[in-house]
């Protein structure tokens, strides 16, 4: 026989000045099943607690309602003072008589009628209830990074300074990403790579991270403190133990006219290459489908002069399988080329290029030593036109979002141009200056006061060559759209900062969620930025949307702060309230008959087959099993199972209807 | 005729099945199910547009299934259910040996279930001019005369539950009406039950049901309970461009488009 | 082949040569035209900024003929008629009310099923598949394609061809043993808009067409468009005085080049009205 | 004889119409006394029996809500519910069952008058509906199941 207490709380005059919460509980005391009816000013207050506790011990009751405040607000609080009267926290439940009641409706005996309902709506569920322990998860206290770039670095560097093992992959040869190929950064102009590279040794020297570079995650399955990572290890063609990177296989390598990707096609590399001096690790590895050994089937050159003999052509992919409790996505995104733009010339003007070429051309580790030089001919061009939002906010043709970090690296290169070439002309077309940031606005109005940079409120309507200039016809729209043309050496196109290729492939395979532009999605725009809607998956920089520096750096530490929380425990506890099939005696198992049309109704995956087998091991029944660690408990399932199979705890087929049977039948 | 017994002779012989369910002559002008074991046995399969019993059913009957591998007569309604249960899990590729009938009586070997699938392209799933004209009689009416026509129709309804029994896709071991924690329909046939336990059925089969009929013709009593589920069908195509068994992807209940239209919420 | 045929006010009076030459081509391939009865003008290019009502009513009524008539899918050979018609037709597909207003307006039953094409369209559905061998003058001049402004925009609308980059018609001339010019100006304005009002203007703005496909070493201008003709070709004299470096290459229909490789009369092409000689 | 005081069951999400009601109750905005809330973790549970049960046990109307589309909290729930819901309604209708007294709405946790609004509107019409009488005399002489106790 249930012993069920009721305790209903005036919340000063908030519910009392409406309801009649003496009524109430007189009402309420009369309900078989309730052992004890009290009411009380303030339940939340520590004597209303202990008042709790009290008749909890003393009636020895077997169920709570606590007739109060919206469950929202206070549940925890009299789940724990039941705990800690010894009453498993879950036997508690809340009316909520204040925002769904005393709030809503004028003092009156309908209110108070409405009142007594909802209490006893809760009395019978809470019959129902049931002892629920929280879930414990194992959790593996090893991080998968996803991406080496400053994200995934900054990511890796703190999760690792948690004491946490880290295992970072990148698919380039080394890590760094587009913070590497920068020349220097705003607002400060501090070198890109004076700041980064000793990140990067820091990573691959740090005890607790195993770094992969030309690697990919090849598949993962699994839940939150359980994933299983298979990585493709793409083979380098080189042995990394014995190689020492002498550097010797690159200087004799023939095969020199390779457009290298780190100086985005505006510099040469090798077939067996790094892809910059400072690469970590700094130990080259052969692009196959350059290499002449490969693609003609002799040459070897490499080989024949490596002095460890490190070469290793018949290398092949190595997958590997690791355990991870939990992953951070930091796989960072790409800029449209000028190939995108029709108006600009379709990328067939030499001397068109974008924002990442200038970075490179204005590195001093760049093609051209961080001279300005264009790359038709060399020569430095003393008119220069930077566009702003190349492909961004233009619906019609391009990309609707802001790239956001644009306007700031306009500026930067304008006056970069500016500073290396003093007689030059500069002008940018922009839409408008975003400059919103600590330093930001007082940076471009550097540029336009100090360095002179013309900026022109104005969109460019097209860009073609004639006898070696670059015509770029535009409008000055503070001019009242008077048209605008410059005969230019050089046009940089600030084009949008888009999701990588395949970016939704490596979404699919992870289940997170990405928007119709392909970044990933995080599980709340405003509370939960570096969350996924998978749990135990995060995400970092670019590859959620475009970012610069600063804001790239603070999330991929808030990510690691995440991960660091989640590692901070053996076992992860959660709510107990998820779906579970039901389990009988033999021969039945369970009611479950396994057609498995609850799986695709699941969005979490948490959904799995259960073979049940007799002593001899002979399969007698494939059921359904709900994997506690994945379901969040929506409770989909439930609803849709036709045997009702599935039910879920705290919100069971028997709590629920009778809710519904004790708000109707009086 | 010859040719079906002929085949199911030589499976039996070989071995290959250890039963075939076919049809018999019943008695009177009816046909009924027969459960071939015995070669000898062989001659009193019968194949005609009489038979329209769902021989599917029985796919999912443990004291079928312990007889062994059985060879299963099936026409097109009897196929269709088969992709269902397929994709239901409820049978496999090695279940069982079919023994298609095409429309004009011949008979169609498959060797395995995706030949069905292919074979079945040919006839989709849609409800037939005649009922589609029924149901439309029936939404044509006030909801009131709607209301009074099923009352009236499910009234006499004793809760036999041969529907159930007859069809292919109500193979729950425990179905909700044996349910009692909470008692969702109640036992007794009194119109409120009756009324739940027909609509629970007909929601049971959205996105399932093969339109096989095999319900109707089970109801001792003639209630046309299938309109129940015509009329679903027919909403399944229409909302949700559902168009009948495959066994790959027909699960329209649980799945969803972010796009799926409707006009009731606000 | 049957088609409908509206060809507004341009091809009845300054752009007879470009009527005759769609036509001459037409029979070329027998395709017979139907020219709608009783059409009227298609509002370009003043109405739509003076009243949005008329300026679909003019062209629905056109449509409502057309299908009166029986026709299904209509040539509209003038760039601005097409331009006109096309934005008429989407508008109406796309708002069940607005076409029963206009349909009273006008007093027709108006469906909107009519399909429209411009000659470019016509060219590559049923000539170029019938060309093969027909060619005896292959056309072996360096030709600027000049798109202009209405044949391929708006984009959304028309959604024919690359609005910035327009590729038909030099595919087309290339068919025909033509050298089409990679230039900058193929939708560049001509100053249609102001032929009239602001000459200046016209001859600043077709000025730069012509002097950038002469100084890519075109040996030909070619056109879809009777506005964009009229400018480059009628009012050569001002723009080369504008200019100050006198041109004399020549305009053609892209109807009139195609009729040249395949051997059709000059005369019949109407050749000989242009202002420009055309010596090639 | 005083006004009908229609009984509405309303079947709601956690995390949005639950929590906007909440709010509605926050920001003190008054409506109906008609209305008990009955909480779901997500509309994806809702299970269409319960209403069947509401009407049988003498209810005059029922409001379903939950988060609008791609808004929910599991992701998907309401998608899923919202199938169930086009056919279910539909049946019901089809069988005559009185859909009008079925509202079904979106209501987000910021949509504090929004829940205002939409319980008055069912009230009102429910009102002028009048008692659910039909299905009340089917539900007679049902005896009462054992397991409600």
């Amino acid at each position: 026989m249930a012993r069920i207490g009721v305790f209903i709380c005036h919340c000063g005059e908030n519910i009392g000045g409406t309801v009649d919460c003496e009524k109430v509980a007189r009402t309420v005391a009369g309900y078989d099943g309730v052992a004890y009816s009290i009411d009380y000013k303030y339940m939340c207050s520590d004597p209303g607690q202990s008042l709790i506790k009290q008749a909890i011990k003393e009636k020895e009751l077997t169920g709570v309602v606590v007739a109060a405040c919206s469950p929202r607000m206070h549940e925890p609080t009299f789940r724990r003072a039941c705990s800690e009267a010894g009453l498993n926290p879950y036997l508690c439940e809340m009316a909520n008589l204040r925002e769904h009641c005393s709030w809503v409706h004028e003092k009156s005996d309908a209110t108070t009628e409405k009142a007594i309902d909802l209490v006893r709506m809760l009395v019978e569920k809470v019959k129902k209830n049931h002892a629920l322990q929280t879930i414990k998860v194992p959790v593996t206290k090893t991080a998968l990074v996803i991406g080496g770039g400053i994200a995934g670095i900054q990511a890796s560097l703190d999760i690792a300074n948690a004491g946490h093992q880290v295992v970072l992959i990148d698919r380039e040869p080394s890590i760094g990403g587009h913070m590497s190929q920068l020349s220097e950064t705003f607002p400060t102009l501090d070198c890109s790579q004076c700041i980064l590279t000793p990140r990067m040794v820091e990573v691959a020297q740090h005890p607790n991270i195993t770094l992969y570079t030309y690697a990919e995650l090849e598949s993962i399955e699994g839940f939150i403190g359980n994933f299983k990572a298979r990585i493709r290890k793409k083979a380098k063609s080189i042995d990394e133990k014995l190689c020492t990177g002498c550097g010797m296989c690159i200087t004799k390598c023939p095969n020199k006219k390779i457009p290298g990707e780190f100086n985005e096609g505006l510099g040469t590399r090798t077939a067996i290459y790094v892809p910059f001096p400072q690469a970590v690790p700094n130990k080259p590895v052969i692009d196959r489908l350059n290499c002449t050994y490969y693609t003609k089937g002799k040459c070897r050159v490499c080989e024949k002069f490596c002095p460890t003999q490190a070469i290793r052509f018949d290398q092949e992919d190595e997958i590997i399988e690791i355990p991870v409790g939990a992953v951070v996505l930091a796989t960072g995104f790409t800029v449209k080329d000028t190939g995108f733009f029709p108006e600009y010339g379709y990328g067939k003007y030499r001397d068109v290029i974008t924002g990442l070429q200038f970075e490179r051309l204005a590195s001093a580790s760049g093609p051209t030593f961080g001279e300005i030089r264009r790359p038709s001919d060399g020569k430095i061009p003393q008119k220069i036109v930077f566009v702003a939002c190349a492909g961004s906010r233009d619906p019609a043709k391009g990309i609707p979002y802001c790239s956001k970090i644009c306007c700031m690296y306009t500026a930067k290169h304008a006056m970069l141009y500016q500073h290396k070439v003093h007689d030059g002309e500069s002008y940018v077309f922009y839409m408008d200056i975003r400059a919103a940031g600590k330093m930001y606005e007082e940076f471009v109005r550097r540029a336009i006061e100090e360095d002179g940079v013309n900026y022109i409120r104005g969109r460019v309507s097209r860009i073609y060559e004639k006898n070696g200039k670059l015509i770029v016809k535009g409008a000055d729209t503070l001019l009242n759209a008077m048209p605008v043309e410059i005969e230019a050496d050089m046009v940089v196109l600030a084009t949008a900062g888009v999701a990588n290729e395949g970016s939704e492939e490596l979404a699919q395979k992870l289940h997170v969620s990405y928007d119709e532009y392909g970044f990933f999605s995080e599980a709340h725009p405003k509370l939960k930025p570096v969350e996924t809607n998978t749990a135990g998956i995060f995400l970092t920089g670019a590859c959620q949307a475009p970012k610069d520096i600063p804001e790239t750096v603070s999330q991929a530490s808030a990510a690691a702060a995440k991960v660091a929380g989640l590692f901070s425990k053996d076992e992860l506890s959660r709510e107990p309230l998820i779906a579970v099939v039901n389990r009988s005696a033999p021969p039945l198992y369970s009611t479950c008959v396994g057609c498995f049309m609850c799986a695709t109704a699941c969005p979490y995956q948490a959904i799995e087959h259960e073979e049940i087998r007799d002593r001899k091991g002979q399969l007698i029944k494939t059921v359904a099993r709900v994997n506690p660690g994945l379901c969040q408990g929506c409770g989909t399932c439930v609803a849709f199972c036709r045997s009702k199979s599935i039910d879920m705890e705290g919100y069971s087929h028997e709590q629920m209807y009778a809710e519904v049977m004790a708000l109707l039948n009086d | 005729m010859d040719e079906l017994r002929n085949k199911a002779r030589e499976l039996l012989e070989s071995g290959a099945v250890q039963m075939v369910i076919g049809y018999e002559q019943g008695t009177g002008n009816k046909t009924r199910a027969v459960f071939v074991e015995d070669p000898v046995q062989v001659p009193r399969l019968i194949f005609d547009s009489r038979c329209v019993q769902n021989l599917a059913v029985y796919m999912t009957k443990a004291e079928v299934r312990k007889k062994g591998k059985p060879a299963l007569v099936a026409s097109v309604p009897v196929l269709r259910s088969l992709i269902q249960l397929a994709y239901e899990n409820q049978i496999h590729d090695e279940s069982l040996v079919v023994l298609g009938v095409s429309p004009d009586l011949k008979l169609i070997e498959f060797s395995n279930l995706s030949e069905i699938e292919n074979y079945l392209k040919q006839y989709t799933l849609e409800i037939s001019i005649r009922d589609k004209e029924i149901l439309q009689k029936l939404e044509n009416m006030s909801a009131d005369e709607r209301w009074q026509y099923w009352t009236t129709v499910l009234e006499p309804c004793f809760k036999c539950y041969a529907c159930r029994a007859a069809c292919p896709l109500c193979y729950c071991t425990q179905c909700t009406v044996e349910d009692n924690r909470p008692q969702w329909v109640p036992v007794a046939s009194h119109p409120l039950g009756n009324f739940e336990w027909h609509i629970m059925r007909a929601m049971h089969m959205a996105g399932r049901c093969t339109d096989c009929e095999a319900c109707a013709n089970a109801c001792p009593i003639g209630i046309p309970l299938n309109l129940l589920t015509k009329k679903i069908v027919m909403d399944m195509g229409k909302s949700f461009g559902d168009n009948g068994p495959s066994l790959t992807a027909r699960n329209p209940m649980s799945t969803f488009r972010p796009d799926d239209k409707e006009n009731f919420i606000n | 082949m049957a088609l409908g045929f509206y060809p507004g006010c341009s091809l009845k009076g300054s752009s007879r040569e470009y009527n005759e030459s769609v036509l001459a081509l037409a029979r070329a391939f027998d395709i017979q035209l139907t020219e709608i009865n009783d059409w009227n003008c298609c509002g370009a290019t003043a109405a739509h900024n003076l009243n949005k009502d008329l300026s679909f009513a003019l062209p629905a009524r056109i449509l409502a003929l057309a299908e009166k008539q029986g026709l299904s899918e209509v040539l509209v050979p003038c760039a601005a008629c097409y331009s006109r018609l096309a934005t008429t037709l989407h508008e109406l597909k796309k708002e069940d009310g607005l076409r029963t207003r206009i349909s009273e307006v006008i007093g027709l039953e108006l469906k909107a099923s009519i399909t429209l094409i411009n000659v470019i369209q016509l060219i590559e559905k049923y000539v170029l598949p019938a060309l093969d061998g027909r060619v005896v003058k292959p056309f072996n001049h360096k030709v600027a394609c000049y798109y202009g402004c209405l044949l391929v925009r708006p984009h959304g609308i028309l959604n024919f061809d690359r609005e910035e980059e327009p590729q038909t018609m030099d595919a087309v001339m290339a068919k025909i043993g033509a050298s089409p010019i990679d230039w900058a100006f193929k939708t560049e304005c001509c100053g249609a808009g102001l032929s009239v009002s602001r000459t200046s203007t016209v001859s600043r703005l077709s000025g730069k067409i012509i002097t950038d496909a002469v100084d890519r070493g075109a040996e030909a201008i070619i056109v879809a468009c009777p506005m964009c003709h009229s400018n480059l070709d009628m009012r050569r004299k001002s723009i080369n005085e504008f200019t100050g470096s006198p041109s004399s290459i020549p305009v053609l229909y892209i109807t009139q080049a195609l009729g040249m490789a395949l051997g059709i009369e000059r005369k019949e092409l109407g050749i000989q009205r242009h202002f420009v000689k055309v010596e090639i | 004889m005083a006004e009908f005081e229609p009984k509405i069951v309303a079947f709601v999400c956690n995390w949005c119409t639950y929590a906007g009601a909440d709010l509605t109750g926050t920001s003190r905005i008054k409506y109906a006394t008609n209305v008990r809330i009955v909480r779901f973790p997500c509309t994806g549970r809702i299970d269409y029996m319960l209403l069947l049960k509401a009407f049988g046990e003498g209810a005059d109307g029922i409001i379903v809500s939950g988060c609008h589309p791609n808004d929910c909290h599991y992701t998907s729930g309401n998608f899923h519910a919202r199938r169930r819901w086009i056919v279910f309604r539909s049946l019901m209708d089809f069988m005559g069952i009185d859909v009008r007294r079925v509202h079904f709405s979106w209501v987000s946790a910021a949509e504090g008058a929004k829940w205002a609004d939409v319980v008055n509107h069912a009230v009102a019409n429910i009102r002028d509906l009048g008692p659910y009488d039909s299905y009340k005399k089917l539900a007679q002489n049902t005896e009462r199941e054992i397991s409600h106790g």
